[in-house]
């Protein structure tokens, strides 16, 4: 066992020898190599912590949101049809949400208008996000002006700017009343934008579901599962489809290291025909050459590892920003929480070091079969 | 020193440094909380339902509140979402300047 | 298609293992056909020198796998917030028709992988290529096995759909739904502790006899796969419930959630090695006449033996652990 | 005249506690086991059932079927008591997920919805909300609190 | 000893271009015998040499070594006979990292890698103990006063200290057989019988010394027991010395 050991070490000694003594090649190969895996590593810590986020921070949404469909669109939702879903048993409470989106032309970006349920803020006033408060420079107490439907100019007091921390969720938000939202809009009364249900028992919102599709089959109920489930599914598409991309990168980067494995140069292989003849059988030259690859792909997956998590959490991804923000005026800014595991390391590690891995076991078998004899020759 | 020594002592000094982000994860996680429950208190206060991501577009303001064909729903330009919907500006109309 | 980084890890996986084991097949192949030891012309020469690329692919493909169950298990569970109505993998697993058999065919190629490693070592350690044909002859037959796998897995991969509506752990494995996941959870679960406890010592006993007497090794290699067997039974039908601590709950997955400390891999890790390592002492047991084999294989066995007992025993002390220490009691 | 003011103040204390007792539902903690089957109670909170007994010691369970069970066998799970020893029976009404007075409930058996121990007794305030679950969960029986014998508890096995 | 019995190599079997480097040679070395193998270049010494040397398989004949280190066989004694002939290469490079130590032509030092790199190379793979080989090397750096090159790369040596690497190199595993291929064809005559002092030295230590050259200085120099002469792959004469 201490026999086995010893001859992994010496081996290594000797492919770390041989490594350093073609530096400049074996430095770029690193360099490339801890690249790579920085970007698929940077984007898939990215994602799972905004999965995670989003898990986090939409645990209290509504139960369940029921719209009104017309001809594929949504449509305005009469609040009586609230009273009818709350006679359903296992409902606790039915609220009309009333919230819409604003196009302002002056800073090009669009916000949402939502109205509290609890009343507040007082007619005239309203609370703005902190992305808005940035972008148009409005801070509590100014007057904010914004276009009715008719396009009259409708001057609005900003009595709060939400927290800075809770951006991720209120970067765009205009918090307004019901009565300023209605007359902005010309927003008809008796109708709301969709209808919030919240259930007693979440085991029930199932059927509650199903109840009121049967009762109003112009209706969709969206259920905070699926809420959950679309930010899943958006965020493993999304991280899918860059790894597809960068996919591209690691197959170019294995036919490079393809190469650089099997077009042994003459002076490589006449090294190889001496360690064979002065007694290096061909699994050990294959140890060898596994683990010149191991100490560059070991050294490339740890440091790409950890820049990545540097990149992702301490510089908040800062090379995907303009990726992300795509043409968005209003972007929220916001630090993930930091999350690494074993998980994302192991596939990490499927994606880059697996492949590397295979791609060199042949031409590392072609080398190692040089005839013992060829340096006698 | 020998090589394999000074390989295996950099391969543990990146390890515990892995390690030491895993803690330091831990760490913000709970650091996190604070601002997590903010969030989440303004989600129920305000019946949210998603995140403010991308606010270029309705279907990508609240991509749960969209429905199949939300895509052709915000401009006659817009295309899928992705990959070109987040790279390709939408056409600018005359009236917008207004 | 779901397109998520873990399934493409485990695409990519699968396409290199498929491709790498279809690749040393051919030579298989090849080296059935014209090996002949007396010769030393340069095609012996070469094929002679095939056998150390074939072993080297397939110690990729064995690492590979045994990642890669791992990998797929873990990812099964953690996507299962993606369909409706499944709490961990099981239900993951049963959203189409390869999700099951991919799983299957990973741990049997998986144990026939590490047979092979186990002969091929032993093959190596004698001068006169004793198991050449055995070897090759194994080898061929798990090409067609890994490939069936990958592509089992890249069909249950594409054929995902988010929101598909599955069957949860607590239906699939629950005592009255017909199938093999209900026939394990319902086997009587006291019997059938009882049967893994008397397994046990048997499979113990059989080896203490073999490393002191030096025979018995087919009743072993026997015992050892019935324990693999009466063990996963034993686990489904009584002893997940001491860990769930849940008198109804059989699933075999959730025990792999980190609400149970990962335990699950420390029982399937152990069981899969034991496995291996029983296997090892039947499948050398009839080559142990051969030529320089009587040195090596004796020793070898010896120490699979052991390896097995230790991985065993291990395995049985931690699902003992709770039903002897925990206060929750079966009615 | 001591004797009877410290008798009332005896009186007022028990009917303190008795009112306690009967008001206040106390609520499992994450150590609290089921003293039926040993399951901890905490993570199902939609099911907890809850015992107290009249020393206000308070004995959680898993679900209404645990709860049943221990009633029907005091002596067996707790000895050296019994059935008398308690003072009040609580259990969570299935849709509003609030501690209703279990002895009151209505029960539905054989429905499709399933608790942490499979097949249940849920349990209702009204009736008609039994009723109405009854329908949309294809429940085969509607009982009340004294209906519910050893032979029902078979019938959940 | 070292018995060759009707060796025959050949190359591209069944080509038309077929060649037959060595021809039915049969030859008896004795343990600590001083032999060298002369002849013109292409007459098949170097083939002669690798087939002993266990870096090829003859085509027919046979080789048997006895009283030679044989790791990984049956027979644990020395004293064993084995029949190397068609063993697979794990087995020949087992004994020959163990039997015989190589003193090539052009000396083949891997460069760029350090004197004492070099000279600890054919231990790597033996899976001893690091410190032991090491300390070993340094013992013969020593003794070819070259220790202060210890850390120098090999292409910055001079050709002596060249050859004097490749000398202790050929010694890292003790072998009981040193073998050399014209070792002194890029050698001036006063390197060249340096070395034919080195290696008699190492016959005086029980080490049977195998040379193939054409360079009269080491054929006809008093030091070999036995000159065999080759010519188109067959012997043609042995001369013994007292």
């Amino acid at each position: 066992m201490s026999g086995l050991l010893a001859r992994h070490r010496n081996i290594i000694d000797f492919a770390l020898s041989s490594l350093l003594r073609r530096k400049a090649k074996n430095i770029s190969l690193l360099a490339v190599y801890t690249l790579i895996v920085i970007i698929i590593a940077s984007c898939m810590l990215f994602i799972n912590a905004l999965k995670q986020e989003a898990a986090a921070v939409l645990k209290d949404a509504p139960d369940m949101v029921v719209q009104k469909m017309v001809a594929g669109r949504h449509d305005l939702m009469p609040v009586s049809r609230g009273e009818v879903i709350g006679g359903i048993t296992g409902v606790r409470g039915v609220t009309a949400r009333l919230w819409g989106y604003y196009y302002d032309a002056v800073t090009r970006a669009n916000y949402t208008l939502t109205v509290s349920d609890g009343g507040q803020p007082a007619p005239g006033s309203i609370y703005i996000g902190s992305a808005i408060a940035r972008l148009t420079g409005f801070s509590q107490g100014d007057l904010m002006p914004l276009r009715t439907y008719k396009g009259e100019s409708k001057l609005l007091q900003v009595v709060r700017v939400l927290p800075a921390e809770a951006e991720i969720v209120s970067a765009d938000l205009i918090v307004l009343s019901e009565k300023d939202f209605r007359e902005l809009f010309n927003f008809p009364a008796g109708f709301a934008t969709d209808l919030a249900v919240s259930a007693g028992n979440p085991l029930e919102l199932a059927t509650i579901a199903a109840k009121i599709v049967h009762q109003f089959p112009d209706t969709r109920p969206i259920m905070k599962s699926e809420m959950l489930r679309t930010y899943d599914s958006i965020f493993d598409w999304r991280g899918g489809m860059i790894v597809v991309m960068f996919a591209v990168a690691v197959l170019a980067f294995i036919i490079f290291a393809w190469d650089k494995a099997s077009g042994l140069s003459a002076e490589e292989r006449r090294e190889i025909g001496i360690l064979k003849s002065i007694g290096w059988e061909t699994a050990d030259v294959l140890l060898l050459k596994f683990w010149e690859g191991a100490i560059i792909s070991l050294t490339a997956f740890l440091c790409g590892a950890t820049v990545a998590y540097c990149h992702v959490f301490f510089f908040s991804a800062s090379l995907f920003e303009h990726a992300l923000k795509g043409w968005a005026v209003l972007y929220p800014q916001f630090r993930l929480a930091p999350s690494i595991n074993a998980y994302q390391l192991t596939i990490l590690f499927f994606l880059t070091v697996v492949p590397y891995t295979a791609a060199t076991i042949i031409p590392s078998w072609r080398s190692a079969t040089v005839d013992p004899d060829s340096s006698m020759r | 020193m020998r090589k394999s020594n000074i390989f295996i002592l950099i391969t543990c000094f990146n390890l515990a440094l892995l390690l030491l982000l895993a803690a330091h994860a831990r760490l913000g996680k709970q650091n996190a909380e604070v601002p997590q429950a903010v969030c989440a208190g303004i989600v129920k206060e305000l019946q949210l339902t998603d995140l403010c991501l991308f606010t270029e577009a309705r279907y990508t303001r609240h991509p749960s509140m969209a429905d199949f064909h939300a895509p052709f729903q915000d401009h006659p330009g817009a295309l899928d979402h992705f990959p070109s919907g987040s790279l390709v500006s939408p056409p600018r109309f005359s009236h917008e300047g207004l | 298609m779901i397109v998520q980084p873990a399934a493409l890890a485990l695409i990519v996986a699968a396409l290199l293992t498929g491709f790498m084991v279809l690749y040393a097949g051919w030579y298989g192949v090849r080296i059935l056909l014209h090996w002949d030891m007396r010769s030393g012309s340069e095609l012996q020469l070469s094929l002679e020198r095939r056998t150390y690329l074939i072993s080297a692919i397939v110690n990729f493909a064995l690492i590979c796998q045994l990642l890669s169950l791992l990998l797929f298990i873990y990812t099964a569970d953690a996507l299962h917030s993606l369909f409706i109505g499944a709490m961990c993998a099981a239900g993951t697993l049963h959203v189409n028709g390869f999700g099951y058999p991919v799983l299957a065919l990973k741990i049997v190629n998986f144990l026939l992988a590490g047979l092979w490693l186990i002969i091929n070592y032993a093959d190596t350690q004698g001068y006169d290529y004793p198991l050449i044909r055995v070897k090759y002859s194994l080898l061929l037959a798990m090409v067609p096995l890994v490939l069936l796998e990958s592509f089992c897995l890249i069909a249950y991969f594409a054929g995902l759909q988010a929101d598909v509506i599955t069957s949860c752990c607590g239906s699939l494995f629950s005592l009255d739904r017909p199938g093999i996941g209900g026939d394990l959870a319902g086997l009587p679960d006291r019997s059938m502790a009882i049967a893994f406890y008397c397994n046990m010592a048997a499979t113990a006993a059989c080896g203490i006899i073999f490393l002191v007497k030096k025979r018995g090794g087919y009743l072993f290699a026997a015992l050892s796969s019935m324990g693999f067997i009466s063990a996963i039974a034993a686990l489904v039908s009584f002893f997940c419930l001491y860990f769930y601590e849940l008198p109804t709950h059989h699933c075999p997955f959730c025990i792999l959630q980190s609400q149970y400390g990962y335990v699950g891999y420390l029982l399937y890790g152990c069981l899969l090695g034991g496995g291996v390592a029983g296997l090892g002492v039947g499948a050398l047991m009839p080559l142990r006449g051969r030529g320089s084999m009587a040195a090596v294989i004796p020793v070898l066995q010896r120490q699979l033996m052991a390896a097995a007992l230790v991985l065993y025993l291990i395995f049985t002390l931690v699902v003992s652990w709770p039903v002897i220490f925990s206060s929750f009691k079966l009615l | 005249m001591k004797t009877t003011s410290a008798f009332i103040i005896w009186l007022c204390l028990v009917c303190a506690t008795a009112a306690y007792a009967a008001d206040t539902v106390p609520v499992a903690g994450e150590k609290d086991k089921c003293p039926v089957c040993g399951m901890f109670v905490a993570p199902y909170p939609g099911w907890t059932g809850v015992i107290v007994l009249k020393d206000l010691s308070a004995l959680f369970f898993d679900g209404p079927k645990d709860l049943c069970t221990y009633y029907n066998n005091v002596g067996k799970y707790s000895p050296g008591r019994s059935r008398s020893d308690i003072a009040a029976v609580w259990v969570k009404d299935y849709y509003a997920l609030t501690s209703i007075d279990g002895m009151k409930a209505f029960y539905v058996i054989g429905s499709d919805v399933l608790g942490p121990m499979g097949r249940e007794l849920v349990p209702f305030m009204k009736e008609s909300d039994a009723a109405t679950f009854f329908k949309d969960h294809k429940g085969s029986k509607i009982l009340r609190f004294g209906d519910i014998t050893p032979q029902v508890m078979k019938s959940l096995e | 000893m070292i018995e060759l019995c009707a060796i025959t190599k050949s190359f591209a079997v069944g080509l038309p271009y077929q060649l037959t480097a060595v021809r039915d040679v049969s030859l008896v070395i004795e343990q600590g015998q001083f032999v060298v193998i002369k002849g013109p270049s292409g007459s098949g010494k170097t083939t002669l040499l690798t087939l002993i040397g266990c870096m090829a398989r003859p085509t027919s004949g046979r080789i048997m070594l006895r009283g030679l280190p044989h790791p990984g066989l049956p027979g644990s004694a020395d004293s064993a006979e084995v029949e190397i002939t068609s063993l697979p290469e794990r087995f020949l490079t087992a004994i020959r990292r163990a039997t015989f130590g190589f003193i090539f032509q052009h000396f083949n030092l891997v460069r760029g890698i350090t004197v004492l790199e070099n000279v600890m190379l054919p231990a790597y793979p033996t899976g001893e103990p690091y410190e032991l080989f090491r300390s070993r090397a340094l013992q013969l750096l020593e003794l070819f006063s070259i220790s202060r090159h210890a850390a120098t790369p090999v292409d910055r040596l001079s050709g002596g200290e060249t050859q004097r690497v490749a000398i202790a190199r050929a010694l890292i595993n003790n072998p009981k057989v040193i073998i050399a291929d014209e070792p002194t064809a890029h050698l001036d005559s006063g390197l060249s019988s340096e070395f034919m002092e080195i290696l008699s030295t190492f016959q005086a230590q029980g080490k049977t010394v195998l040379i193939a050259s054409h360079d009269p200085l080491v054929y006809e120099s008093s030091i070999p027991d036995m000159v065999v002469q080759m010519r188109d792959g067959a012997i043609t004469g042995i001369t013994r010395q007292q």
